[in-house]
Parts: C-alpha cells; structure tokens; sequence
C-alpha cells in the first residue's frame, strides 16, 4: 500500500513545509497528549511568527512553552493560560497576541473547521465579552453566538497507537482536543508511541481515520505531570 | 458560624441525587465527590474528556495520561468512558450533565455569573466555564458570600466581566443557602448560627427573606 | 450502581411515555442497524401523528415501513425514501408529509440536536429546492446555507453491545446514524445484541457513552439484508 | 463507438492517483473500483461510514452489518475503519475526499449539477448526493452524453432542480472527456470513433473544441 503508507522516519521530514506565520493547531490538554518530539522540533527549526490553536500554552520549558522562550508564537488562541510565566511576560508586553476562547467553543471551532461547517451557533459566551462583536440570535428560548470555525496549514497531534495507514487511536484522557485537531490540519501529522502494521487496530474502534493523517512519526515521549495529585 | 470548605462542599451534595452525572469545579467544588451520601451513585464528567472520574491514584497507579479538568491525576471508576474534548463539551450543551458546581467571583439577582477575569489582573482566560454555565439547566455556584475586604458577593449587578448571562439559580455561600428567580434572591436556609441579619447585611442584591429561615443541617 | 442501571426487561418499560405525535429519532440507515423490536412495539401501541426522523423509510413490512401499514407516520424526515410502495402512495395520498434532508445535513442535525449547537451553516443544498427560504452566507469564497438541528421526544437506537450502565458500542456499519440519535433524543433507548456487565467494555472505545442512554434493552433482530451482493 | 459501461468506467479510472480516497456513487461509479490500474492502491469512502470497501463478499463472508451506501453487502479491505455517518459527511464536508465519481441527468456549463429529482415523477430523496456534490474538489460526473431521446444532457443551463450549483469540473461521457470552467464546456478527448461533429451536435451548451482532439486510450 505504497500510496497509503504515512510513516516517516525523522522529525524533518514529519514538519517538512512548515514555515514562518503559519497556523498550527495542536492537540493537547494541559501537558498531556501533547506531540512533544514535534514542538522541540518547532523550536530547533526556529520557524517564527506562528499562530498556534491548543487549549493551553504549555508551562514554561515544556510543551509550546518551549515555543515562547525564541518567541516564535505571535497570537496564541487558548482557552486557558494561566501556567506560564514566560506567557505572561510576552503578553504585556505586547509581543504576544491571545484571543481567549472558551474550550467547548475552541474544541467546536476545530471539529467544524474539520467538517466543513464554517459557523454554527453555541450559548457558550453569550452575554460575555466574548460575544462582542459577534452575531446573536435567540434559538429555543435561549440567546447565542454564532462563532466560526478554526483550521490550520498544520495540525499536529499525538496518538497512542498509528498503523502505517494513519488511522490512529488515543489513550485515556490524552484523547482530548487530538481527535478534532487532527481534522482541521491542511497537513496533519501525528507523533505515536508506537506504530502498528495496517489492519492491525480494530476498524471498530479507530478514533481518527487514515484520511485525515499525512505524516506519522514513532516519538518518545517525556510525559511530564503538571499537578501530581496522590490519594492520601 | 460561617461553613468551612469542607462544610460548603457537604452542604451542595445533598443536591445530588442518585444516578446524577456531575461536573464539579476546580477547588471547592471538587471537595463535593468527598460528601456523595451513602448509598448513592452519581458519576463525575470531566470535561477534557471522560466520564466516571474516581479518586486520586496511588503512586503505583498513577498514569499521565489520565489526568482531570485540573490537570490532576486522577483514576476512573467502574463503567468509565473517554472521548474528545468536542465530545465532551457536545455532552455538555446538550444539557445531559445533571449537575454543574462551580465558583465565582460573582453573582447578581438576575442570575449572571461572572468567575473568570478581573480587569488590571492577568487573565488567564475562562477554560470550559463559558461552556458550563450557558448550558447546564442546573448549576450550583459554591463561594463565600462575601470578598476578603467584607464585599457581598451576591449583587444587584456584576461589577466583573461576565463568565454567563442570566444562568444561575442557586447559591451555596459560606452563610446560606440562597435560590434566585423573578430577578431576586430567595434566602432558603441559614448556616448554623449564622443570623438573618448577617446574611441581609451582607448580600447586596435584593434579598426576599422568608418568615422562618430554617438552619441547614449537615 | 443502582441509580445508572439503565437495563429494562420489556418493550412495554422501553417505550414507556411514547404517545402520539411525539417526534422519534430513529437510527439505522436502509434496513442495517435498526432498532427493529423497538419499530415492532411501536406498530403494536398503536400510537399515531408520529414525526419520524432517520435516513430511511424501511421498506414495505419491515423497519418503519411497519409504522406506515397503520398509517402512524404523519412526517418523515429523511434523505432517501424510494424503496416503499406504501410510502409512496400515502405520500402521494397526502397522507404522509416528508421532508428530505442531504444525508450529511441530516446527519449533522442530529449530531447538532445532542450537542447544543441549535443552527450551522453547511455547502450542501446551495443553490437547490433545499435551500429555498433559508438563510445563505459565503464563508471562505463559498456560498453556504443555514440549517438548524433536530431533537425528538424519543431516540430510538440500535447497537451491537451494551454495558448495563448504557455505554454502547455499535459494529460496523451498523453504527451509521445511531450515535448521533443516541444524542438527540430526551429519552433515548437503545436496542442491543449484548449486554454486558459495567467494566467490561474498554473505556477507550466506547462509541456513546452512558449519560445519552435512558433505557436498555436486549433485543433479537433478523437483520434483513436489502441489496444482497455476492462476488461472481 | 459510444462508451459501454464498462469503458466509461475505465476511463474514469484514468483519474485515479495513487494514494486517492475516494467515493464513487451508484451505478457506473460503482464500476470504477474494478479498473484501478495495477500498482496503484486507492481507498474507497462509503458514505454510511466505512473507508476502505472491499469486493462483494462471498456467500460465507456476507454480513448483515456491512453494506455500502448502495445497501449492497461488501467487505473491506486492510486499513480499513467504521465510523457514523456524521463523522463520514465530516470527512466529505473537510474536503477529505480525493475524488468523487457520480452520475447525473444534467450538467450544464456553469457546472450546476441536477441529478436527483425530475418534476412529476415520484421524489426518492437526495441521498448524500448534495453534501458529495458541494464539498468535493474534484468531482467526475459519469453519464450518457444524450438522454434516451438523444436530448442533450449538457446543457447551457440546467432545467431539473439542481443538486449542487457550479461545483462540476469534469465530466466522462459516452462520447466524451468535457471539462468545464469560465462559464463553458470543453472538448478534451473524444471516445475511439466518435466524431467531434456527433459530441458537438450533442452538446446544447457552449463547447469549446481545440484543434486537436485525441482520442481516448485504454
């Protein structure tokens, strides 16, 4: 399956095309199921000016943190983020953009920017800043906002397991914003933690199709806890 | 005397009924899984994506890749699901979380909320909170009634960016328990020894006080 | 795990609550993954004035061809109804109200309908009959149309298993719509092959959680095949 | 000689690329998985949520559970995947979809397409064929140059009610390889022993013919 075979062996040829000002959506929630080998990669290539679509911005040294020490990210659309001082620094000062999304509507923007849905109307932000500037309309009873979808030049993602196909599947709560991600990038590309051989991963039970996958890369990955929280 | 967290996180879980599918808040709120009464079982959705979150693991059990919407570690009780983020926020618009907990910095008689950004402090941004409280049918807000300046809380208006508009209906405070409806609160119970006169004096809003104001009881 | 027991023993307990002219969302597309002792119980209740939404109309004497005998069908939302002669001719008759939906767009309303999201702007049906009196808007260079979601009184679902607690996993393309009517409805039920015990269905794969089932229900099903395709 | 079924299948097939995912419709389209040249591998979508469709199944192999959007019982092939039926519109909807192979009963040079509805006849339905028709970036329509009344089905403009508005780019006829674009059709190859004069008396829209027109080869 020549024409079907996703798999490439090295972190140049997995970001190949990436390039200055472009707009990369990235999977992950807090530090977990984000594509950590992709984003150091991100920052040794020194590409510059990005606009990078994840629910959080990392911490600092970890994750797209690691993005902000070269200030390689120009606007950040978020729906939290709070745990970066480096973050925090580049917003006041003015080197740094973020638009604040709230994360129901961020994970929506991606799934329809996926398929193929260029806005959709959700109560979420109705009656907030949020909503300034934006089109409102009574469904129901209830006030909305019409909110637009979200894509990117890349999606970068992390799975658990790929076959050589692309199909991918997520473990635990590492699925998170991945699964949407994956759909809204021109080029997407998924960092595993292992690679199966087609036919392999039950056609049941595949989170994201081959389809939507251009590159994937076996990664190592570090899997930093952010709140270690034991049962006492 | 006012609750204490432990107290505010007792008396919201006797909103909770048997079979209810929650969606507890960072801080307090959390506290609320410690207090489901006995005999009762209701299942925790978490919004980065799973439903059926247990307590915190053990270090042998500990696992980065199951973490909950404070980034917790957490583990995942019998007949558990993960699913995406779109997933889980479709649940929750769609009305099927029975319960939402959560904080605020504020809440007005109208209903509004606002719990996410104070102008001239950094905003940190709102997460899943816009999200939460514009779709639950059912949220309990869970705060002390007033600020550490003595501020009420419970206003007329807010003052402070809104995280919802018009969304919330009870109020678990550290001095009562308070419902809201027709653009009022309704004082409901008392915590224990705490005088309706404190609770009057320190809720900004228009407050209807019953003739009796039953003490809570835990 | 009293309070999530969602397992019932009868159709009576299944469709308690279904009356008249209550709109049901009915999962399946053509004749596979049907909830057929569900459609069954329904002809027995007799209940009529029915809006049905699903892809399909069954055929004469089985699926929601059944409905039709007795004339309980009053509006069929749907994207392809041509294999029935009794639909055609109360539909002819003025009997029978239908109104066809593109298969995406249906669905993506229901889809929408569980999901909160009350209208969506989709390509499809630009420029045609379906467009006729709905709101139009061009989004990346493209013209797009307004379509709201749908909800019913009752989702009607078919799955391969079930855990008691009403997680369902559905196999092959016998998933079709019913996770997205699973979503739609206020009270759903599912119909199942398996019923499992809590646990042991793997968490990672579950395709509709438990929080969008109200009742389940093991059922025994014929699966009839419409178009029977053998290699020469 | 007019293309048989089959050799309109064949040529479609000649817009097959390596690698392609692809939907093909019912009918002709249906036939074109048949003719995937050798050494290339393409996937097929089926819109009721299967990508990777495989051959008809064997009187063993047969099962209920897998058809394609023809209803038909198929099989799949290695790598394939299920999922539901508004996951698999997302995927045509994204422009996921290499090729998409349909047929139609008119197609005019504005790239209208109308192809599920004739006035007083009985109205089956749409299908999926909108969603397919408005998302795809590259779409073949397959169909007999003239209908049975040797009345031209390529049309300065559309008389049924359309299926999608100015989304056809390439149409394989029994008669010809037509492309369209600035408002008109144009002639590219003609089928083996067809005369350009038959295409173009057959054609009621505006055709551009270039001085040379191949022939197609097989």
């Amino acid at each position: 399956m020549s024409g079907f075979n996703k798999v490439v062996t090295n972190y140049d040829e997995a970001l190949a095309g990436l390039t200055d000002d472009m707009t990369l959506i990235v999977g992950g929630f807090g530090l977990c199921g984000i594509p950590e080998g992709l984003i150091a990669k991100i920052k040794e290539l020194g590409v510059r000016g990005l606009t990078c679509v994840s629910n959080n911005a990392g911490v600092d040294g970890f994750g797209l943190g690691l993005l902000l020490e070269d200030k390689q990210i120009r606007k950040m659309i978020a729906s939290y983020v709070g745990e970066n001082a480096l973050f925090e620094q580049q917003l006041l000062s003015g080197e740094l953009e973020v638009e604040l999304t709230p994360q129901g509507t961020l994970a929506e923007k991606m799934r329809a920017g996926g398929a193929g849905i260029p806005a959709f109307f959700t109560p979420a932000g109705y009656g907030t800043p949020i909503a300034e500037g934006k089109e409102e309309r009574e469904y129901n009873g209830k006030m909305h906002i019409l909110e637009e979808s979200i894509t990117g030049e890349f999606a970068l993602v992390k799975a658990w397991k790929a076959d050589t196909m692309g199909n991918l599947v997520y473990r635990k709560t590492a699925m998170n914003f991945n699964p949407m991600a994956a759909t809204a990038g021109k080029i997407t590309v998924a960092e595993v933690e292992e690679i199966v051989e087609a036919g392999e991963l039950d056609p049941n039970h595949i989170h994201t199709p081959g389809i939507y996958v251009n590159r994937v890369i076996k990664g190592t990955f570090e899997k930093r806890i952010e709140q270690l929280t034991l049962k006492k | 005397m006012a609750l204490t967290r432990e107290q505010l996180a007792q008396r919201v879980a006797q909103e909770l009924r048997d079979g209810f599918y929650v969606n507890l808040g960072i801080g307090i709120p959390t506290l609320v899984a410690n207090y489901v009464p006995k005999g009762m079982d209701v299942m925790l959705q978490s919004e980065n994506g799973l439903l059926g979150m247990g307590e915190f693991p053990t270090e042998e059990t500990v696992d980065p890749d199951l973490i909950n919407a404070g980034k917790q570690t957490v583990t995942t009780v019998t007949g558990a699901s993960y699913f995406s983020s779109a997933d889980s926020f479709a649940m929750i618009r769609g009305g099927n979380v029975d319960l939402t907990v959560l904080g605020a910095f504020e809440v007005d008689q109208n209903g509004n909320i606002a719990s996410w950004m104070i102008p001239g402090k950094l905003i940190k941004g709102m997460g899943g909170a816009m999200d939460l409280v514009a779709s639950a049918q059912n949220i309990v807000v869970t705060m002390t009634h007033a600020n550490k300046k003595g501020e009420s809380k419970l206003l007329k208006e807010c003052t402070l960016p809104l995280t919802g508009a018009g969304c919330i209906k009870k109020i678990v405070s550290d001095l009562a328990y308070i419902e809201i409806h027709d653009g009022k609160f309704h004082l409901v119970e008392r915590a224990p020894g705490v005088s309706v006169e404190e609770i009057v004096e320190k809720t900004a809003g228009e407050l209807v006080v019953p003739d009796n104001v039953p003490e809570m009881s835990f």
